[in-house]
C-alpha cells in the first residue's frame, strides 16, 4: 500500500472536506463554483499546475508517451531548467524561464484510453481533485472534441494535443479550446498540389476510410481538392475501425481501374491497411500505362515505423517532422534529443508548442483567468516555433501556418529517419474562411 | 444463509451502507479519491454492477454483451435531454424502460441457449450494437464523437432562459455536476441496492438461485425457469440503462465505446472480483477497478519520487523505477496482477476475504461456531 | 377409477426400439411398481410419462388430461411429482430453501414475481415446509446446505420436496438404488407412511424386496413390452418373468 | 467474376487464420475445460517471438562516427548487425528469412510457456467455475501484454516476408484470366498453405497416435478415461502445450501481415472465442469449419455490391452469423451435447 502514500495536495484535502461536511447540511451550494475567488482552480500558491492527459494505454500509447515527454521538457523550460528549447527562438519575448506569472509550472498527468469516457474521467480527476488550471494533449479527435467541451463546460482552457478532424476547431470548436496541429482541410489543401506535379491531372482515386467521423471529414477534404484539380473518384470504401485484415478492401480496388490508392486511416488501420496494400503488389502496379500510387493524407512518423519498409515513396501530409532546419525546429530536436536520445515526433511538437504557447499567453495577460487567457492566444501572431510564421485565428481557434507534405524515404539512414520533407506547403495556399467549417465559439468560460 | 437472515439485520446492513456512501466524500478523501467525478463513477458502477450480479451472481448465466444495456441507457438520456429538457428524472425513466425493451428482446432470443453459447450470443448483440453506433447509426448516435445536447435542440419543457448557460442535467434548478451530481447518483445507488436486496431475500430471488443450482429439477417442480430468467435480465438491462443514464446526467456526453465488449468485460471482472452473488461484493469490485483507473494511471515519476523521497538515494531510484513499471502507464499490470491474486488466493472475491477475516474475529471474540457455509461433501 | 391410462405407446431410437405398443394404467390411490432387467425400456416408459421425451405414437393420459406434449413443468402443475434416481435437488440451497420451491410452485403456479416479498416472512411456506422435513426426519439439519447431505438423506430431502406439493402421482425412480440396507429399510417405511395420504405412486425398481414390501401391482417390462402384470404373489411366480431376468442376455 | 474468385480467395485466407487461432482454444476447451482468455495472449507472444528473433539478429556493433553528427549534437552511430558482420552471406540470408527461421525458436518457447502456465496455474483452476477461470486468465493475459509493452512499446513492429515471398503472384494469368487481375500476396498463400499443414497436423496427431486417442477420448467423456486409469492429467499438460505452440506458430507466421504489437491478442480474443462457439464447444473439426465459413463470409460482406443494399453489413457480418447459427444449431455447428452449458 506505500503505493498509495502520494502526499496529497492539501488544498484539495481542504476542500473535499468541507464540501462534503457543507453537502451534507446545505444541499444547493455546493458546486465547485462557490470555492473559487475569480475563476475556477485560480493558482493561490507558488505553483500553477497544468493538466497531462494523454494516451498511456492503447493502441496510441507511443505517441501518448511522446506527448508526455514533451509535456514534462516544457515545464522544465518554463521553469528555467535545461537549455530553454523553443523559449529562444519563439518570437514571444515575454516568457523569462522563470515560471509562468511569477508561478513555478507543476503538472499532474493522466491516462485518456483513447476513449473519451476515459479521457473525461482523467480531466475531471485533474479539475476536480489536482486543481488544474488548463487541460492538454490526447492522441484522437473524438477524445479532444469531448474533453473540450468538457473544459467549456468546467471552465478551464483547453490545448488539444494530436487532433486532425476538422470538427475540433469547426463544428465542436469552444471558446476555451485552441489546436495548434493542422486539420483534414490543409492536409487537402497542401497535398492536391504536390500530388498534380507528381502524378498529374489524369488520375482515378480509390478510397478506403475509416469508417468514424475523422475518417469521413478526411476523405471529403481530400476529395474536394483532387477532384478540384480533374481527379476522379472509383469509389470510397468505408472500413470498420481496426479491422486488422484489409484484405478483402484491398481487393476490389485491382481491378477496379482506380490507379491511386488514398488510406484514410490513422494508427495501426493505417499501419496495416498500408503494409498489406503493398503486399497486393499496388506499389508496383501499372494501370492505364501509369505507375500505381498510394497516398496516405496524414502521416505521422511514429506510425510509419510500424509500417517499416511499406511506406517507402508513398506521399501523406504532416505537422511537422524533426529533419526540418528552421531555427525553432533545430533548438527543439537538440534538447528533446539531448534530453531522451532520440528525435521528437510531431505529436511531441504540437504539444510542446501548446504548452509554450499556453504559458506565453498567460503571462502575457497576467493571469491564468481562461476569458483573458483566451483574448491574448486570438489572433495572436508568432514565429520562431517551426511551421513558420503561425496565426492564432481568432474566429475558430485554429492555428495557421505551414503544412508539411513528405514522402516515405527510400534510403533511411536511421531508425527514425522514415519521411522525407517533399513540399513546405506556405501557410496562405491552406487558408480556408472561418465559417467554412460552421459551428459556434459560444461564450468564455471562467468556471465562476 | 439467506432465510437466516433477519430483516433487522437487514436494515442494519442498508443503514450502514447508506451512511458509508454518503459519507464518501470524507472518508474517500485521504487515499485520494475524495472528488466528486471518481465518487460518482463509485455510484454508477457500483450501481452497474448490482444489476448485473442479479442476473449473473443469483442464476448463473454470464452475459457478456452488458454494455450494450449500458449504452442504450446513455443513448437514451441524451436524446431525453435534447428532446424534452435537462431534467434527470425523465431522462432516467425512459432510460430504464428503453434498456428494459432492449434487454427483453436481446434476452428473449439469448436466454434460449446457456452456457458459454448464452455468453455468445449476448457478446454477439453487444458487438453489433457497438460496431453501429460507431459508423453507420451516426445520426442518431453521433458515431466516435459521441452524442451531445447542442444549443439549437429544442428541449420542450426547458424555459428558454437557461439557454445560454452550459448545458447541464439539472434537477428544478440543481446542476447535476460535483457534489450535487454524486449525491443524486448515490441516492440512485442506495435505490437501486435496496431494490436489490429485497430481490436477494425474496421468493423471486430464491428461484434464481435454484436455477442456477438445477434447471432440471426446477421444471419438475412445476416451475418454467425461462421467465424467471429473462426477468432477472430485464432487471438486470434496466439497471445497466439507469447506470449509463446516470453516466450522461453527470456528463451529458454518450460514446460508442461504452458499449464495446471491453466494457462488458469489466463489469463481468468487477463482479467476480467483488464477489458474485453478494450484496456489497460487486460494488466493492467496482469501486476498486475504478479507483485503479482514475487513481493509479495518475502517477508519474515525479509523484513516485515525492513519495518515496525518505528513502536514501541509492534506494529511492530502484524503488522509483520498479514502482514506475505498476502505475501511470503501467496501471493495467497491476489490476491484472491484482485479479491473478485475488482468484487465486480467494475464490469468492473480495467478500470471501472480507467474511474470512470475520471469521477470525469471532473465533477470536467467542466460541468456534458452526459456520452455515461448509464445503459440499461431495 | 384409473388416475393414469397410457395407450399404445411406441418409441424408436433411431433402429432400436425402447417401447413396443406399451398400455398401462394406474388404479387411483394405489401403488403400482415397474421392474424388468436392465434395457427393458423403464426408464424411456417414466420419460414419456413425464414429458422428458415425446413418445412416436400412442396417449398418456392424466385424468383426464393428455400429458403427450406438455412441458416438464405443466405435468408437475397438474400433480404429477417425480423422484429421480440420482436425487435431483438444488444443492447449493439450505434444505428449508428447498423444500420452500416446490411449496411455492404448488401454490403459485410457474411463474410469480414476487420480487419484494420476504420469503422468510411467508410464514404459510416455512410452516409446511418445517413440517415436511420433520415428516422425513431432517428438521434439525434445516439450514444446512443439501449438497453436503448423505445420500440417503438427499433421498428423503426430494421425496419431502415432492410431497410437500401434495401431488395427485408420484412416480419414484429407483428410489432406494446404491443405499444401505438400513437406509432402504427406512425409505420403505417411510413410502409406506405416506401411502397414507392417499397418494397414487408408481415405483420403478431393481430391489425385488422393495417391490414385494409396497406394491399392490406390478408391471413387468422387457425388451420394450409389458409381459406379465398382476398382484406381486403372481408376479412372483411367473415364468415369463423368471425367463425374462434369468434368460436375459444381460444377466 | 474475378471479384468473387478474389473474394473467396481472401475468405480461404482469412478462414485459415481465424481456423488456427480457434483451433488450439476448442482444444483446451475440449480436453481441460478451461475458459482460457489467455488465449489471444499466447498468439501475441509467438507473433513477439519473431519480433524478438529479428531484434536479437539485429543486435549490431555501433560504431561512432565523429565526422557525421544527429540532429541533435551527438555523434553518429552506424549500427552493423552481428550475425551480418560475422556471418556474411549466411548471416544476410537468416535474416532475410528470419521469420519463417523464428519458427524453430517459437516452438520450444511456446512449448516452455504452455507447460509452465498449464503447470503453475491453470491446473489449479480445472475444477473453479468458469467465472473464475476467465478472471484468472484475463488478468493473466493483461500481465502478458503488459510486460511485452514495457519491453517493446505499444507501437506496431513492421516484420518483412523474405524477399523471394514479398510481392504478389498473378495467378489468375495461370487459369486463363488476363494478367494482373487475379494477384494474390506470394505470403498469404504461404499462410493459407500453413494454416493447413497445422490443422492437418493437429487432426493427423490425434487421429493416428495413442495418445491423441487417448485425449480424444478425454474430450469425449473426461470421467470414465480417469476411471480407466490413464494419467490424464500429463496429457493436459501436454495438450496445453500444444495449443500453445499452435497459437504462437499462427502468431509468428502472421507477422508479415499484420505488423505485431501488444495489443493484438486481445484484437484477436473475441474474434476466436466466436469461431470457437459458432464451430461448437470442444470440436476441432467445426472450429475449422466455423473459421472457414466466418472468413468467407466477412469477405464477401465487405464487397461493395453488398454493402450497397445492407449498409454496415460488414462490420457486423461475423456476429451475425454467429446468432443466426446458434439459434439453429444450439450447439454450434458441430457442437456436443453438454459441452460448457452450465
Amino acid at each position: 500500500m506505500s503505493l498509495i502514500r502520494k502526499p496529497l495536495n492539501r488544498r484539495s484535502i481542504l476542500r473535499a472536506g468541507a464540501v462534503g461536511g457543507a453537502a451534507l447540511a446545505t444541499p444547493t451550494i455546493f458546486t465547485s463554483k462557490v470555492w473559487s475567488a475569480g475563476y475556477l482552480n485560480e493558482p493561490t500558491g507558488a505553483e500553477v499546475i497544468l493538466g497531462f492527459n494523454v494516451p498511456q494505454t492503447g493502441a496510441y500509447a507511443d505517441e501518448g508517451a511522446d506527448e508526455l515527454r514533451a509535456y514534462q521538457l516544457a515545464v522544465k523550460h518554463l521553469n528555467g531548467e535545461g537549455d530553454g528549447g523553443m523559449l529562444n527562438t519563439f518570437s514571444s519575448k515575454a516568457l523569462q524561464g522563470n515560471g509562468v506569472n511569477g508561478k513555478k509550472v507543476a503538472y499532474v498527468t493522466g491516462d485518456t484510453q483513447t476513449k473519451s469516457d476515459a479521457a473525461r474521467a482523467s480531466a475531471k480527476r485533474m479539475i476536480e481533485k489536482d486543481g488544474a488550471v488548463m487541460i492538454t494533449g490526447g492522441s484522437s479527435s473524438g477524445v479532444a472534441i469531448a474533453v473540450q467541451s468538457l473544459c467549456q463546460e468546467a471552465g478551464v482552457i483547453f490545448m488539444a494535443g494530436l487532433t486532425h478532424s476538422n470538427d475540433t476547431t469547426g463544428k465542436d470548436k469552444r471558446k476555451n479550446g485552441f489546436r495548434h496541429f493542422f486539420n483534414t482541410e490543409m492536409s487537402g489543401a497542401a497535398l492536391a498540389p504536390v500530388l498534380k506535379n507528381a502524378f498529374g491531372t489524369d488520375r482515378t482515386a480509390y478510397h478506403l476510410t475509416a469508417d468514424y467521423t475523422w475518417g469521413w471529414s478526411q476523405e471529403g477534404s481530400i476529395k474536394k481538392y483532387t477532384e478540384g484539380m480533374g481527379w476522379n473518384t472509383a469509389a470510397a470504401v468505408r472500413t470498420p475501425l481496426g479491422a486488422g485484415d484489409f484484405s478483402q478492401y484491398i481487393t476490389p480496388v485491382l481491378n477496379s481501374g482506380a490507379d491511386v490508392l488514398v488510406l484514410n486511416h490513422y494508427g495501426k488501420d493505417m499501419v496495416n491497411s498500408l503494409t498489406q496494400a503493398v503486399q497486393f503488389g499496388l506499389r508496383d502496379k501499372q494501370v492505364n500505362g501509369k505507375d500505381f500510387a498510394i497516398v496516405v493524407p496524414l502521416y505521422s512518423r511514429l506510425m510509419a515505423q510500424g509500417a517499416g519498409e511499406n511506406v517507402k515513396g508513398i506521399f501523406g501530409s504532416t505537422n511537422w517532422h524533426w529533419s526540418l532546419q528552421d531555427e525553432g525546429s533545430k533548438a527543439f530536436v537538440k534538447s528533446f534529443g539531448q534530453e531522451y536520445g532520440f528525435p521528437p515526433s510531431q505529436a511531441a511538437h504540437t504539444t510542446y508548442c501548446q504548452a509554450l504557447l499556453y504559458a506565453d499567453a498567460a503571462q502575457r495577460a497576467g493571469t491564468f483567468e481562461p476569458c483573458a487567457l483566451a483574448a491574448a492566444l486570438e489572433g495572436f501572431e508568432f514565429d520562431g516555433m517551426g511551421n513558420g510564421p503561425t496565426l492564432y485565428r481568432a474566429e475558430d481557434h485554429q492555428c495557421f501556418k505551414d503544412v508539411l507534405v513528405v514522402k516515405g524515404k527510400e534510403n533511411p539512414s536511421s531508425q527514425f529517419d522514415v519521411l522525407e520533407v517533399v513540399e513546405v506547403t506556405p501557410r496562405s495556399q491552406v487558408e480556408y474562411p472561418a465559417e467554412m467549417l460552421g459551428g459556434e465559439l459560444g461564450a468564455c468560460n471562467n468556471g465562476a | 444463509m439467506v432465510t437466516k437472515i433477519s430483516p433487522a439485520r437487514d436494515y442494519l446492513l442498508f443503514g450502514v451502507f447508506a451512511i458509508a456512501v454518503l459519507t464518501m466524500p470524507v472518508w474517500l478523501a485521504p487515499i485520494g479519491a475524495g472528488y466528486p467525478d471518481l465518487l460518482q463513477k463509485f455510484a454508477i458502477f457500483g450501481l452497474f454492477a448490482t444489476g448485473f450480479n442479479l442476473l449473473f451472481g443469483l442464476t448463473g448465466y454470464l452475459s457478456f454483451g452488458h454494455a450494450a444495456f449500458l449504452g442504450v441507457g446513455s443513448y437514451t438520456a441524451v436524446w431525453s435531454f435534447k428532446l424534452l429538457g435537462m431534467n434527470p428524472i425523465p431522462a432516467a425513466i425512459l432510460a430504464v424502460v428503453t434498456s428494459g425493451v432492449f434487454a427483453l428482446a436481446i434476452g428473449y432470443v439469448s436466454l434460449r441457449r446457456s452456457g458459454i453459447y448464452f455468453s455468445i450470443l449476448t457478446l454477439a448483440f453487444a458487438q453489433m450494437s457497438y460496431n453501429l453506433a460507431y459508423s453507420v447509426l451516426t445520426p442518431i448516435t453521433n458515431g466516435e464523437t459521441g452524442l451531445r445536447v447542442l444549443e439549437s435542440d429544442p428541449r420542450l419543457f426547458d424555459s428558454s432562459a437557461n439557454a445560454d448557460g452550459p448545458l447541464i442535467s439539472n434537477l428544478f434548478g440543481i446542476e447535476m455536476t460535483g457534489y450535487a451530481g454524486f449525491y443524486f447518483c448515490a441516492v440512485v445507488l442506495l435505490i437501486g441496492f435496496f431494490i436489490a436486496q429485497r430481490i436477494f431475500r425474496s421468493p423471486f430471488g430464491i428461484m434464481l438461485r435454484a436455477v442456477k443450482t438445477n434447471q432440471n429439477r426446477m421444471n419438475y417442480t412445476g416451475l418454467n425457469p425461462r421467465p424467471y430468467t429473462l426477468a432477472a435480465f430485464v432487471i438486470s438491462g434496466m439497471y445497466a440503462g439507469l447506470a449509463g443514464a446516470l453516466m450522461c446526467i453527470t456528463d451529458p456526453l454518450a460514446g460508442a465505446e461504452r458499449m464495446q465488449w471491453t466494457a462488458s468485460g469489466e463489469v463481468v471482472l468487477m463482479t467476480i472480483l467483488g464477489g458474485a452473488g453478494t450484496l456489497l461484493g460487486p460494488i466493492l469490485g467496482a469501486a476498486l477497478i475504478k479507483y485503479f483507473e482514475n487513481i493509479f494511471s495518475a502517477f508519474n515519476e515525479q509523484t513516485l519520487h515525492e513519495a518515496f523521497s525518505f528513502l536514501p538515494d541509492f534506494l529511492e531510484y530502484p524503488v522509483v523505477s520498479v514502482a514506475g513499471l505498476f502505475v501511470g502507464e503501467g496501471w493495467h499490470l497491476t489490476l491484472g496482477v491484482l485479479f491473478m491474486l485475488i482468484v487465486i488466493f480467494l475464490p469468492g472475491g473480495i467478500m470471501e476475504g472480507v467474511s474470512r477475516i470475520g471469521r477470525l474475529f469471532r473465533r477470536s471474540s467467542s466460541k468456534v461456531e458452526p459456520s452455515g457455509a461448509t464445503a459440499p461433501a461431495e | 377409477m384409473d388416475i393414469l391410462r397410457v395407450e399404445g405407446v411406441n418409441k424408436s431410437f433411431g433402429g432400436l426400439r425402447a417401447l413396443n405398443n406399451v398400455n398401462f394404467s394406474v388404479e387411483e390411490g394405489t401403488v403400482q411398481a415397474i421392474i424388468g432387467p436392465n434395457g427393458a425400456g423403464k426408464s424411456t416408459f417414466l420419460n414419456c410419462m413425464i414429458g422428458r421425451l415425446a413418445p412416436d405414437t400412442g396417449t398418456v393420459m392424466f385424468g383426464d388430461i393428455s400429458l403427450t406434449g406438455m412441458k416438464p413443468y405443466e405435468i408437475n402443475q397438474v400433480g404429477v411429482s417425480r423422484v429421480f434416481q440420482t436425487p435431483e435437488i438444488f444443492s447449493e440451497l439450505s434444505l428449508m430453501e428447498n423444500i420452500m420451491i416446490p411449496a411455492m410452485a404448488k401454490r403459485d403456479g410457474s411463474f410469480a414475481l414476487h420480487a419484494f416479498k420476504r420469503l422468510d416472512q411467508d410464514a404459510e411456506v416455512r410452516d409446511k415446509a418445517l413440517h415436511m422435513l420433520e415428516d422425513v426426519g431432517l428438521v434439525e439439519k434445516r439450514d444446512e446446505i443439501a449438497g453436503s447431505l448423505s445420500r440417503g438423506d438427499k433421498r428423503r430431502l426430494e421425496l419431502a420436496m415432492c410431497l410437500s406439493q401434495d401431488p395427485k402421482l408420484l412416480l419414484l425412480d429407483e428410489p432406494t438404488a446404491g443405499m444401505s440396507r438400513a437406509d432402504t429399510n427406512n425409505t420403505i417405511d417411510l413410502l409406506k407412511r405416506i401411502g397414507d395420504r392417499g397418494i397414487t405412486k408408481v415405483v420403478i425398481e431393481h430391489d425385488m424386496h422393495v417391490v414385494f414390501s409396497l406394491a399392490e401391482k406390478v408391471t413387468v417390462l422387457a425388451q420394450g413390452a409389458i409381459i406379465a402384470e398382476g398382484k406381486p404373489e403372481e408376479i412372483k411366480g411367473d415364468p415369463r418373468v423368471q425367463e425374462a431376468y434369468l434368460g436375459g442376455a444381460h444377466l | 467474376m474475378d471479384v468473387i474468385l478474389l473474394q473467396l480467395l481472401n475468405g480461404l485466407d482469412k478462414g485459415g487464420a481465424y481456423a488456427l487461432i480457434a483451433l488450439g482454444l476448442t482444444l483446451i476447451f475440449g480436453t481441460l475445460g478451461v475458459v482460457n482468455f489467455a488465449h489471444g495472449a499466447l498468439f501475441m507472444l509467438g507473433a513477439f517471438c519473431a519480433v524478438s528473433f529479428n531484434a536479437l539478429l539485429g543486435l549490431d556493433v555501433v560504431t561512432v562516427d565523429e565526422t557525421q553528427t544527429t540532429a541533435w549534437g551527438t555523434p553518429l552511430e552506424v549500427r552493423t548487425p552481428y550475425v551480418e558482420a560475422y556471418l556474411g552471406d549466411f548471416g544476410a540470408w537468416i535474416l532475410n528469412y528470419s521469420v519463417p527461421v523464428s519458427i524453430l525458436i517459437a516452438i520450444p518457447v511456446m512449448l516452455l510457456v504452455g507447460f509452465i502456465m498449464e503447470r503453475g496455474l491453470i491446473k489449479h483452476f480445472y475444477k473453479r467455475a468458469h467465472a473464475d477461470q476467465i478472471l484468472v486468465t484475463f488478468g493473466l493475459a493483461i500481465v502478458l501484454q503488459e510486460i511485452i509493452k514495457s519491453i517493446y512499446g505499444a507501437n506496431p513492429i513492421p516484420q518483412a516476408a523474405p524477399v523471394a515471398v514479398r510481392g504478389a503472384a498473378d495467378i489468375g494469368a495461370l487459369f486463363g484470366f488476363d494478367p494482373g487481375v487475379i494477384v494474390y500476396p506470394y505470403w498469404r498463400m504461404v499462410y493459407l498453405a500453413f494454416a493447413g499443414v497445422m490443422i492437418a497436423g493437429v487432426f493427423a496427431f490425434l487421429q493416428f497416435t495413442t495418445f491423441g486417442m487417448v485425449v480424444r477420448a478425454g474430450m469425449a467423456d473426461r470421467d470414465t478415461v480417469g476411471l480407466l486409469g490413464i494419467n490424464i492429467e500429463r496429457r493436459f499438460t501436454i495438450v496445453f502445450a500444444i495449443a500453445a505452440v499452435v497459437a504462437g506458430l499462427a502468431g509468428v507466421m502472421y507477422t508479415p501481415i499484420l505488423p505485431p504489437d501488444y495489443h493484438m491478442g486481445m484484437d484477436f480474443l473475441v474474434l476466436s472465442f466466436v469461431v470457437v462457439v459458432v464451430g461448437g464447444m470442444g470440436s476441432l473439426s467445426g472450429a475449422v469449419l466455423a473459421g472457414f465459413l466466418l472468413g468467407i463470409l466477412q469477405s464477401f460482406a465487405s464487397m461493395n455490391e453488398v454493402k450497397a443494399i445492407f449498409p454496415g453489413i460488414d462490420q457486423i457480418i461475423i456476429y451475425l452469423v454467429a446468432v443466426i447459427v446458434l439459434l439453429v444449431r444450439p450447439r454450434g455447428l458441430m457442437g456436443r451435447k453438454g459441452v460448457m452449458e452450465n
